[in-house]
């Protein structure tokens, strides 16, 4: 049986401490050594401590986007529109999982067949089929298996927060049903697509056998640790493609659009930060040293970025702000996903001291030039954080750097491989442009579709009057 | 001297009071009120369960003024705040006899 | 030394691999070969990967309670009685930890003896005597074991949130002293009992040895994973006999009593869903396939009855309500609950499709008709999607339908058994007709008991003003 | 390679059964056995069930911080202080982690040299020099290790929570800056040298070579499972002084200063408590029987604390109230904090029975007698809570109170000590003793020299109008 | 036209605004208000701290109407708001110069 | 019988309230508004954008007194709620034509 797995470059060890620790490994040493026997992942080489983790992931990630991001964003928005927020997040995740259960695990996870193989799965697995309790994955160990329904979840929680993300660029100015329909197109024409691309790979045990089963960014090289492209590129694209086809708020520039609550967003953020531990160590689908790793650098990352942020408010209002530490704490966060698992914390500190400036000059200077309203900065944010993690990420993965360098896979027992920076940059480079371009493409395609068929915008006097009571139904608050 | 108090809707708080700054009303008190009358209030559904509110947020302004000054107040208010839809409010005028000024104890229109 | 452990059938493999990944279990064969010499379970038996599991999960549940329930009937409330709501769930959280340690540990999980063994438990480990740091407690496989506290203080955070559900059926309206009452004397002769009718049997080691020490409905075979009787049905059922014995809300009809918060209960619901992970997957006591499985069929389900009453929401009012989707979203994890070991993925979705319509008519037309004032449907979510999940179980639990069936474990090695749907389903409906008469009976003794003795209702006045003010002294919000 | 861990005594086990279970330990007797030869920890000596718990816990202090504690100090203040105390408490989680990983980590857990050794650590890992995702840190059992960098990273979140929590102190009458940079002197003059003294040595396999290389504290016999001492006796003093030093609120005792959102305060006390197990069962660093123990301690003595605040409330002022059940819970917490691994369930709930009258007196009676501002009961709740606990933790700690003793490390393989409990308590003595003097004189002298420098009160004017809109440029809310 | 206020209970609202509208009143504006009176307000205890607000949350209504109605409308407001108990509140009256409606600029009573 | 209308700064609540309740005023009605004057609000900044709100928070209170008491009411609350500075806030007088208590249907003088 074939497995499925995620990253197309798995983090390099300092040194073969950790692979000497995987006893379950040792006891198939003829298996690894002779590919041309197929390999066959027992329940002997699943360990409990990786599945409690990833299981707590899974919970963690679902954490992130309700009540988390809900929380980040509702907060932002005045207090009419509020419940649209919130609904559109808890929403969107209700419909991703499903989403992701019938056809998405599928698409991203599977192998697919044809000249399409390396840009989308097959559908082998529709509606999971073929999975059950004792049917595994495979991590970035050879010889190490997490139950397959563990890595379903745990990506069905990546698949439930991105699309969410997008609903941030044009918040209090969309109807609600057209969203939806948006964003089941949108998953199954962008994300499960580029999950594949980038995250697809037989996995360790089995890429000797099947040099090229792999998605095609995943072949190229680019490393995403967590989701820098998967996730925030291609969202942060999204919701920038979405906020100029659906135009500016009513009042936009002229009316004052102060958060509501900037408590709410707080609880959202230190929340995103508690579960994005989840999103990033989890992606490590072991509970090792380098989960630790990667929970440190998400830790320091999003700490130096919030600090930066709130500097830079000093320096230019003369009062740090609290929602400038928390969209700095947003940004660091975006901006360590893609490295997590390959930068030491001191390139993490610097990937997130130098985020926060990025983001601050997008989500000021070049909005205010672009005539665009974005409303909540999703593409400031995500989209520019992503970019710049996605290429920090060939610079910090640098063993000279500290870094964790790239796995060898194609032996049967995997090693280091040769780091060259400049190649690694190039590539991910690459793996940027392909998701900006294909996200972008086609969100403008189905925004537009939208607009023109069923209308994706309530009426002026519907957003005057708000969201929540018109398209809801209810008010947020009856005090 | 009068007290103009209007009753509008909220968005247009900010238009009202450009309005009335550029007629030279140098002060006025704001005060978030619902409004009950023709323009019916949205329904809310909980659960199933129907509230027909009724009240509809609006805003109320209170300025006073010099008696010279009311007409222009009464029609820069109504000139900005109309939408010509149902619910964009009244104006009501009334008598003040005396208005101090809290931190120079000015009386009249010089505490205004 | 006997061991306690929970559910009376427990899931069976799909093949025997998780058995085989059990090193432990196989260093015993002699002791499970031989049950005439008495079995004793060592420390080498526990893997820490399942302690972990089980103390995460321990703390979600706890997340479940409070914040989460506290927020999601809190925002339900109108403000002037949030305090009192949030008080009655953190105080009912606090008394039923010290009850379970101190009585309720002993009368769940022990066996009884003599007559009564079925259905109550002995005082052997009253205020916790005998158990220590390395005593363990039984899970389904045999052969694998937990530290005994974990199984506690999990099965302790089912005795604080079963509680603290029945308060929102009578919200708004009752004094907090009397309940707090009620609610010890009806976790001790509700509660305990139910609890060990199903959910007390030796373990699987033990049972061969040992073949009528069980709960009573364990012995009938009834199943029920995560608590749908013991939980769900058991509270649900409590609250309507409770809210119609202190009677409907001054104005109930007549004034808008719109939730001050819908903001908080979202918060709430999705801590519950996040929580509940813990709740259901943690009930597996091992962090395996089988926890994998729990835990998608909870985050499927869940969506899937979240959607449903979206889309009846918008069927029936023309707009889909944030309120509609959380309430669905609940109404989902109670269906789940009791199946979430036992039902695929995709049976799971079935479930949560369902729940909600029925739900819905509960909510609406059976609470308009039986004109009772269960002020947060209490009854019409958790007792109605409780019943239904657990009829479901029996259905959803068949492996024609790519269920789990059952585990005999009365042979040393437990095997899985000959599945046979009526008669599963005939034995769900007995517990549910015990659950619903005993907790019902003894919920309306007690309900009359403290109203014809120190009052149970306070003054009409006092519910005009609020409870928060009168009852505790506070307001919830001075902005 | 000599490795850091936590605690000067850890648990002691009730019987050899926990340590039996220990393979990877079985693998190294010869190094055990032979102190002369250098230990040398591999990687087999990790259970990644270990690794998972370690990285739960950390998530879950951070949530104890952000949110947790910013939300249960926020929602005390007036509307117009609530952003103040949000970001006062996330700058100083973000600056404590950049801290912790520069230069704290090694101040704390590494041997210093000379006679300064017992007081604090060297320089050898600042910036984290040498720690990689393959090296290892001791815990409280022979042949047992963690990845270092799961380690690192708990102790960081410890280093985060503690400074945030001195500021509730003198919330509402701060200056944003000032209070920063106390914040890193603080940590690096007190709390680095206080964990070091505390918590610092060699571990179980390397004590019986190196059996001086511990910290002064450690040396001394003290026990504080947790941070009884480290945590919230440190703070509580350092807030103490600073409400002295920086002066009463303006119009304290004349205005009513009623908390602005108790919803906000049940939501935080409430992550607290969930977090807080992170706290207390994950200092135990490994997940079995003993952190299990930890676990349900945490939760009872909670529990107890709680109803025991409640029925002060009712009994004088006739109401029970949430804010003194929170307060009570929080209080509980605190008690139990240095005793949660020592103490059994019951020895935990009469802790919890008990300091709920202690800490009423301090912040009613001792408050008004001494006539100072604690805005928040920092003094009152955790440096009074500490000191109860520390002490207590000498007295429950006692096996013949079924208490875990202490373990004897200095022989190869660790084995239980004799325990006297008046020497006991006189270490625990002592220890608070130098605590409270080192953090509340050097306090004093950074509050003084801040005061007289850049100053650290802002104008009456802006504490009237308040510190967000003054100091942050923001509000809270916008309804 | 004068300009009824008046001060009431809160749960009282809803009964009044049916009495207003059953005696022919179409409009009203209403605030959430804070009394100060004869009732004493609750005491609120915070961790030992005593606050005796004094102030009770109150609701307070304001309709303007022509001078044939006021009588009407300060008896159904007594009579609909009435508990017995202290606190009940109060109505005052004063006048009313000049009334617009928004919309169209009718004026005076036609614009109630 | 008057009413006297003043606004006033947040913080010189309770001091205008004792002020008050000395010179035998029984009771008032104080609800919270935003004034806008001279006194210039708070400039606010989220992500760059900068809102100067104009609006400052204020609480309006409304006291009605006997004729007779008028002044000493007026001259009260100018002493107790000034603090020199900008926005210290207004008072404002004006007749009112009947009063009722809800409670016993008194009127007038006897119902305040
Ligand atoms: N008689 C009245 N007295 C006081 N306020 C009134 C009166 N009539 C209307 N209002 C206020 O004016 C608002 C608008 O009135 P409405 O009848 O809805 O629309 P329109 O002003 O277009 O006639 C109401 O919401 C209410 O606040
Ligand atoms: N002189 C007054 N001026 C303005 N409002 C008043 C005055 N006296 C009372 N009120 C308002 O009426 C409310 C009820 O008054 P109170 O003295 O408590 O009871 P009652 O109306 O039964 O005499 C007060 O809470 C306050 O809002
Ligand atoms: N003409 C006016 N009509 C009504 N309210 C006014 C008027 N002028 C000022 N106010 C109120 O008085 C408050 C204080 O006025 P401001 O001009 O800021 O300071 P000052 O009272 O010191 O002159 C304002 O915030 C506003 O609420």
């Amino acid at each position: 049986m074939k497995q499925s797995t995620k990253f197309g470059l798995a983090a390099g060890f300092a040194g073969a401490a950790l692979f000497a620790a995987l006893p379950a490994w040792a006891q198939a040493p003829a298996a690894a050594a002779a590919p041309a026997a197929p390999f066959v992942p027992t329940a002997a080489m699943v360990n409990k401590g990786d599945t409690a983790w990833m299981l707590v992931s899974s919970a963690l990630v679902l954490m992130m986007s309700v009540p988390g991001l809900a929380l980040f964003y509702g907060g932002l928005v005045r207090t009419k529109n509020m419940l649209s927020v919130l609904m559109q997040v808890f929403m969107i995740v209700c419909i991703a999982a499903l989403v992701w259960a019938s056809w998405g695990y599928t698409m991203a996870f599977t192998g697919g067949s044809g000249a399409l193989a390396p840009y989308v799965g097959g559908f082998g697995k529709l509606f999971l089929k073929g999975v059950d309790a004792s049917t595994l994955s495979a991590t970035f160990s050879n010889g190490v298996y997490i139950p397959e329904y563990a890595y379903v979840v745990f990506q069905m929680t990546f698949a439930c927060i991105t699309p969410a993300l997008i609903v941030g660029a044009f918040a209090e100015r969309v109807k609600f049903t057209p969203l939806m329909l948006f964003m089941v197109a949108w998953m199954t024409i962008v994300y499960f697509p580029i999950a594949h691309m980038v995250w697809y790979w037989a996995g360790p045990d089995f890429l000797p056998a099947a040099p090229a089963d792999f998605g095609f960014l995943y072949g190229k090289g680019a490393r995403d640790f967590a989701g820098g492209t998967v996730v925030h590129i291609n969202a942060g694209i999204a919701g920038l493609v979405g906020c100029i086809v659906i135009g500016k708020r009513v009042g936009y520039g002229k009316e004052p659009m102060p958060p509501h609550s900037l408590t709410m967003t707080m609880i959202g953020a230190s929340l995103l930060w508690v579960g994005w531990f989840g999103f990033n160590a989890g992606s490590n689908l072991e509970s090792n040293g380098l989960a630790a790793l990667a929970f440190i650098n998400t830790f320091v990352a999003t700490a130096a970025a919030a600090v930066s942020w709130a500097v830079i408010d000093q320096v230019k209002h003369g009062k740090p702000s609290l929602l400038g530490a928390v969209t700095g704490a947003v940004a660091g966060l975006v901006a360590i996903t893609p490295a997590s698992g390959f930068a030491s914390p001191m390139t993490s500190i610097v990937l997130g001291l130098l985020v926060s400036p990025l983001c601050f000059f997008f989500v000021t200077t070049v909005k205010k030039l672009g005539k665009y309203d974005d409303s909540l900065d999703v593409f400031g944010v995500h989209c520019i954080g992503g970019i710049f993690g996605a290429l920090g990420t060939g610079i910090v993965a640098d063993p000279a750097l500290g870094g964790q360098g790239w796995i060898d896979y194609t032996a049967p027992v995997a090693k280091a491989g040769v780091y060259d920076m400049a190649t690694q940059l190039w590539t991910q480079a690459e793996a940027v442009g392909i998701t900006l371009g294909w996200s972008g493409g086609v969100s403008l395609i189905l925004f537009l579709a939208l607009k023109y068929t069923v209308g994706i915008r309530p009426s002026e006097e519907v957003e005057h009057e708000g969201l929540d009571i018109n398209e809801h139904g209810e008010r947020a608050y009856n005090y | 001297m009068k007290l103009v108090i209007a009753i509008i809707k909220p968005f247009k708080l900010d238009e009202v009071r450009e309005a009335l700054t550029e007629i030279g009303v140098a002060g006025m008190t704001v005060t978030e009120v619902k409004g009950f009358g023709r323009q019916k209030g949205q329904t809310e559904i909980y659960r199933g369960a129907e509230y027909s509110t009724n009240m509809v947020p609006k805003i109320k302004i209170e300025v006073v003024c010099g008696n010279d000054l009311v007409s222009k107040v009464v029609e820069s208010i109504q000139a900005s705040a109309n939408t010509g839809a149902i619910g964009d409010g009244k104006i009501f005028v009334l008598d003040v006899g005396q208005a101090v000024r809290i931190r120079t104890g000015e009386t009249d229109e010089t505490a205004l």
